[in-house]
């Protein structure tokens, strides 16, 4: 069971898999609170991939991941995106407001979604949030912000670098800097009871390594 | 009630306002769109039919998408109807266009079963009393297809109050302007404990669609007992 | 005003191939069931579009296959009673009165109350046609179509719903309208009492096709055409009241003939018409004495004519006027009947009863 | 067979209060559009449940208020012939027809045939209703009550949509159910000609109640009872065939008298019942001479009704057989006709027509 | 077809098999319970009409949410199935029990509207030729109501095939077992650069779709044709 947004790599990631070991690795895809969910409900998933800490922490909490597989898996950065314009430094004293002139700022839901919980968190570090809050346009997840500021509906949005990255009609016009938010990681860990721990290990070798590298997420390891 | 707080309301009642307007604004053409289907037989008659449905079949993130590359400011309709001071982009306007799209081919369907029941008779009776097409439409047809118009009317409503998909992504979530009760539901599904204030919302979305059922079935009940003659 | 139809139509095994003229008047259509005419009389109403022909109404076109005019049904100012009631169900019985006033534009009050009183209907104004008796709906549709003030009234066998007394009722209405208007109207019906007492002209139909017409006096009176079967022969006479006397009996006269007849209203001088059936009508060779028949006529036979069955047909010039007898052979031989005989013809003043008597066509009372 | 009706119904602003007993044969019910004569026949099928009362056929209770029984339609074994046919749009005609014979569990296919070829819809078998015409569409819905296998016939109006010559040929066949079987039918008619050809007995409605009830020759019979208009008085013979002649004359013998009417069908010394219409009987003080009516009856007054009009009903003694001769006031002062004089009836063979004369009830042949 | 992957290929055919088995499993109940809203007046008759209706009124993922909660293999109806032998759970039984539910209003409704339409008079002249309750529905109500079940399995179809929020939280997205075209289409629009696949996906779910709505129009059209007379 993995977070949707790293079913690209995962999908390469599961085929290497096959190939090396024989076993084939059955990867759902889905929103992060619904896969936790599902494994609360007893689903069958031997291993969980989430997009944030704290339903892992929750399924943690209940038993239900076995707390010494779990380590955090990936990492990714957040980045400001508009259609073309010149990059930006994103800084405390970033006019959001003024760039956005009467557009909105494109984000995922900013209390529900990890990446619009980062992002506000983000905002809120540089004291951007307040003056930015009543421009925000929420989506229900990343892709559909960076659709926004794609189709140009919306002027800017922020997203993850992996996404921003695979969207050639957007531009990333600047990164956040990595402090101020909390770090942005997918923690993995094995479902109680469930088998797969080579899975698990085999998605810290080396070739799952760079796939999950070739689509921009930073690689947490054991370094 | 104290145990939603002022921006639930707000959700609330913007949950209301969109479904409404979905509903109300999409009964004319969905009326006309039903009749049409059931009595002309025109070129391009299946694929509009066709139409009706997409957005049933389509996955509602696709509608939204669709939506959006429409009806978008830069979108070709959406630009358009902009120029006139039309805008759905980010507006409660928008959500109430991709509820009203969403709800259409339920509305469609009810209607039209209705409208092909009508007895074609009855409307070859008020054509020899002179009705043109036009007023055998509405005093024949149309009256006597309430059944269906108040089924297509709560569906609508119902699919408009639960609509969420389309509707986030055309639209997003806009506290005041786009942030339906499904919008805020779902927000608080995703986040560990919000279970119970989901429920909230949840209880009161049941309660609006299920008071406008009974009204619904109420009207439909005191419709047909005056066919069946008093 | 005059109506002329001249139509081919094939629907689906059924083929009709119909032409005739509606003069002024009571035009009956009748024939078997299922010999075409609702077919027919959906064609003038435009509710079907014949394959070929053409449809005039004076000279207004309502249908041309070769020319392809048809001219949709609301423009073409009917009335049409339908053989099955057709009342709007989500309309109260008073609003379905009212439907067709509301696109002729206007509404009488007047008119109104006349033709509801005449139906009967008052008690059901403001119900809902959903459970109402099958008369009652019948008498709806008659009352509707009545009031959408047409230029041309379609009825598709109106009264067959309905009791005698009803009937009764109802037949001087159409009766005044045939003779107060200039109106055609196309009335279907298999009721003899009905034909006789309303047509002006009469076509019957067989198997689609018109196998007779024409004015109804001659139809209903050539004894080589019984076309309602032979109990509805009989002979028109044109008269007019001459006494009215005090007990109950009005003294009618038609040429030469007096004829006395159940009390009729109107007064001395005012036309009637009288349908004498000839099966009422008995011969003698002698004037019989010391009988209850009140009319016994001087007559002379002009023709006569034996059918396959036990019984003849006897045409009598009688003052001028010409009648129907009804016999049977053996009577016909045992009186030796023969044509230009002088005898008597016997009837009773019951036998022209209410309903075989009638303001006549084009009276002007 | 015995079909007991005692039922209070309130239907809207209509209140039924109809008590009355259907022996075997046809029981008639008449009365003006409105009277109640289709809700006591929808009470009678189950269709709608009554207030209060009772219902019963044979010793089969259907219906009763106080013990709160009430059969479902489904088990009261009904031929049920509706004013508006009701036949079933999807299936086709045979399947309508055959429809009630998948319940009663049989299907004979002569019955079948011998139904169809009576009502003459051997071409509309495969078709589907939706397109018949109005007689086409009541002859199927007749058809398919009959095929129904039924303990009870209700049949309303069923004739009504149809030509005179379709009647004719209808008619026997429920003349032979009557007579053949010991089966209720309850028969709603307006037509005199109906009900004096099928009625065993009859029922007279208004408003909801029974006015007048009892065996059809004694409620037709009687001339202080004319329930279906005056045209409809008559008298009702048992007769049985004597002489068939050559010329197309049958003669009939009832009590004393001899009658001759136009041929009927029948072996001498079988049973029909003759309906003398009591317009059609004229009286005369002495024999007539050289007149075409072939029947000059014997006969004394035994009852003179003058009614409120210029007519005046007469009822006699012929032979030991009833008769009414209807006559005007004028005649009977004219005549001087007075109870227990000595008259003779004139009577024309063509009135005694194909229609008022029907095989016996009971007959067997 | 070369253009879609074997993957692909699954999550259509299982889509086609899950619609399927929603459309078809669901319509008996659904023609019940329209029968029953239509002809019937019981204790509790709105409450059943409100039940009927929920699926549409909640967000998806409530109702996801819900089925996860009584048929997941922990929830009280779901644990007792499991025992014997039934499991929803993360199958594609599942799935088409989410897709089926979702799907039911919309059955349900169109049903109802022709169960009402069909002339109470014909089921009346059944009756009294010796039909009991259940031949007069066998034999007249139900082949009166063709329109009604046509239009109620068509619309349950296209829905099943579009089906997407409840399918996904309830059954997840599990390739082959219930990762459905929907869920297919949600997973690429997800991930960078999957549009031209999502996009792929949803033109055969469109094509299915209507393949369906137009075989149904044809055997409605045929059915009508039928009853009109020939
Ligand atoms: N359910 C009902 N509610 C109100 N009025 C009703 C209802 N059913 C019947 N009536 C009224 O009761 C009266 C009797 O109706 P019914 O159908 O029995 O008449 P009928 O004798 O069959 O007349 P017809 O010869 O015109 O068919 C009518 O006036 C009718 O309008
Ligand atoms: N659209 C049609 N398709 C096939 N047959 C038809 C169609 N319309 C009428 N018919 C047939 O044509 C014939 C004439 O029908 P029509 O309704 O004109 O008869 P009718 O003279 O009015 O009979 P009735 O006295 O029984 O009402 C019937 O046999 C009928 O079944
Ligand atoms: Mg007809
Ligand atoms: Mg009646």
């Amino acid at each position: 069971f993995a977070a949707a947004s790293t079913k690209t790599a995962l999908d390469e990631i599961s085929a290497l898999y096959a190939g090396s070991t024989g076993n084939r690795a059955v990867v759902s895809f889905a929103g992060s609170s619904a896969l936790a969910r599902q494994i609360e409900s007893g689903a069958p998933a031997d291993v969980f991939i989430s997009a944030d800490t704290g339903w892992m922490d929750r399924l943690e909490d209940q038993g239900l991941v076995d707390p010494a597989t779990r380590r955090d898996l990936l990492g990714n950065s957040l980045v400001l995106i508009g259609t073309g314009g010149d990059p930006v430094a994103i800084t405390p004293d970033l006019d959001l407001p003024a760039l956005l002139g009467n557009g909105r700022l494109a984000m995922a839901l900013v209390d529900a979604v990890p990446a619009g919980i980062y992002g506000k968190a983000a905002l809120q570090g540089l004291g951007l949030w307040q003056g930015v809050a009543p421009h925000v346009a929420q989506t229900d997840n990343v892709r559909a912000a960076l659709a926004l500021v794609a189709s140009g509906e919306a002027p800017l949005g922020i997203t993850y670098v992996t996404d921003a990255v695979a969207e050639p009609r957007v531009t990333v016009l600047g990164r956040f800097p990595a402090e101020s938010h909390p770090r942005i990681v997918y923690p993995a860990a094995a479902v109680t009871g469930g088998a797969a721990l080579d899975f698990l290990d085999f998605l810290r070798s080396p070739r799952a390594r760079a796939a999950f590298a070739a689509q921009e997420f930073v690689v947490l390891g054991d370094e | 009630m104290t145990w939603l707080g002022p921006e639930e309301w707000q959700a609330v009642a913007l949950s209301l306002k969109v479904a409404l307007w979905a509903t109300l604004g999409g009964l004319p053409l969905g009326i006309l769109t039903a009749y049409a289907l059931a009595r002309w037989s025109f070129p391009g008659k299946q694929l509009l039919n066709g139409l009706v449905h997409l957005p049933l079949i389509l996955p509602p993130v696709v509608t939204g998408y669709l939506l959006l590359l429409t009806f978008g400011t830069r979108g070709p309709i959406g630009g358009a109807l902009q120029e006139i001071g039309i805008t759905f982009a980010f507006r409660w306007t928008g959500a109430a266009l991709a509820a009203g799209i969403m709800a259409f081919p339920l509305m469609v369907r009810a209607i039209r079963l209705s409208v092909e029941a009508v007895d074609p008779r009855l409307e070859e009776a008020a054509a020899t009393l002179g009705a043109s097409r036009m007023w055998v439409f509405a005093t024949v047809t149309l009256p006597l297809s309430l059944p269906g118009i108040l089924a297509g009317a709560v569906l609508a409503f119902a699919k408009a109050m639960g609509e969420f998909g389309a509707t986030i992504t055309f639209v997003s979530n806009i506290p005041g302007e786009t942030r339906t009760m499904p919008s805020a539901i779902y927000a608080f599904l995703q986040v560990p404990g919000g279970e119970s204030s989901a429920l909230r919302l949840v209880a009161v979305s049941v309660a609006i669609a299920m008071s406008a059922l009974l009204l619904s079935e109420m009207l439909a009940r005191r419709a047909a007992a005056r066919v069946a003659g008093a | 005003m005059t109506l002329r139809v001249d139509i081919r139509q094939t629907l689906g095994r059924f083929v009709l191939d119909a032409q005739f003229v509606a003069p002024p008047g009571v035009t009956v259509l009748f024939g078997r069931s299922g010999s075409g005419k609702t077919s027919i009389v959906n064609a003038v109403a435009g509710l079907s579009r014949p394959g070929d022909g053409r449809i005039t109404l004076n000279d207004k076109l309502l249908y041309d296959g070769a020319r392809r005019v048809f001219l949709p049904p609301h423009k073409r100012r009917l009335g049409y009673i339908f053989q099955d009631a057709r009342l709007f169900p989500h309309l109260s019985v008073r609003q379905n009165l009212r439907y067709g006033g509301w696109f002729a534009g206007q509404h009488d009050p007047a008119d109104f109350a006349r033709v509801v009183e005449m139906l009967g209907i008052g008690a059901l104004l403001d119900r809902r046609p959903g459970r109402l008796s099958g008369g009652e709906r019948q008498r709806v549709a008659i009352g509707r179509a009545l009031l959408s003030r047409p230029a041309l009234i379609l009825a598709d066998e109106p009264l067959a719903a309905l009791d005698e007394a009803r009937k009764a009722e109802i037949l001087p209405y159409f009766e005044r309208l045939r003779d107060e208007t200039r109106m055609p109207i196309l009335y279907v019906s298999h009721a003899p009492a009905e034909v006789a007492r309303l047509a002006t002209s009469v076509i019957a139909l067989d198997g689609g096709r018109v196998v007779a017409q024409g004015a109804a006096a001659e139809i209903l009176g050539d004894p080589s055409v019984t076309p309602l079967g032979p109990r509805a022969a009989g002979a028109m006479l044109q008269a007019v009241i001459a006494v009215q006397h005090g007990d109950g009996i009005t003294e009618l006269s038609a040429g030469d003939l007096r004829l006395l007849v159940p009390q009729i209203a109107g007064a001395p001088g005012a036309a009637v018409r009288v349908h004498v059936q000839a099966q009422d009508v008995m011969l003698a060779t002698a004037r019989p004495e010391g009988i209850s028949a009140l009319n016994v006529l001087p007559a002379r036979i002009t023709a006569l004519r034996l059918g396959g069955g036990p019984g003849a047909l006897v045409q009598l010039d009688a003052g001028g006027n010409l009648l129907l007898a009804r016999v049977t052979r053996r009577s016909v031989a045992a009186l030796g009947l023969a044509q230009g005989q002088a005898v008597f013809a016997v009837l009773k003043a019951v036998s022209v009863a209410r309903d075989g008597i009638a303001g006549a066509a084009g009276s002007q009372r």
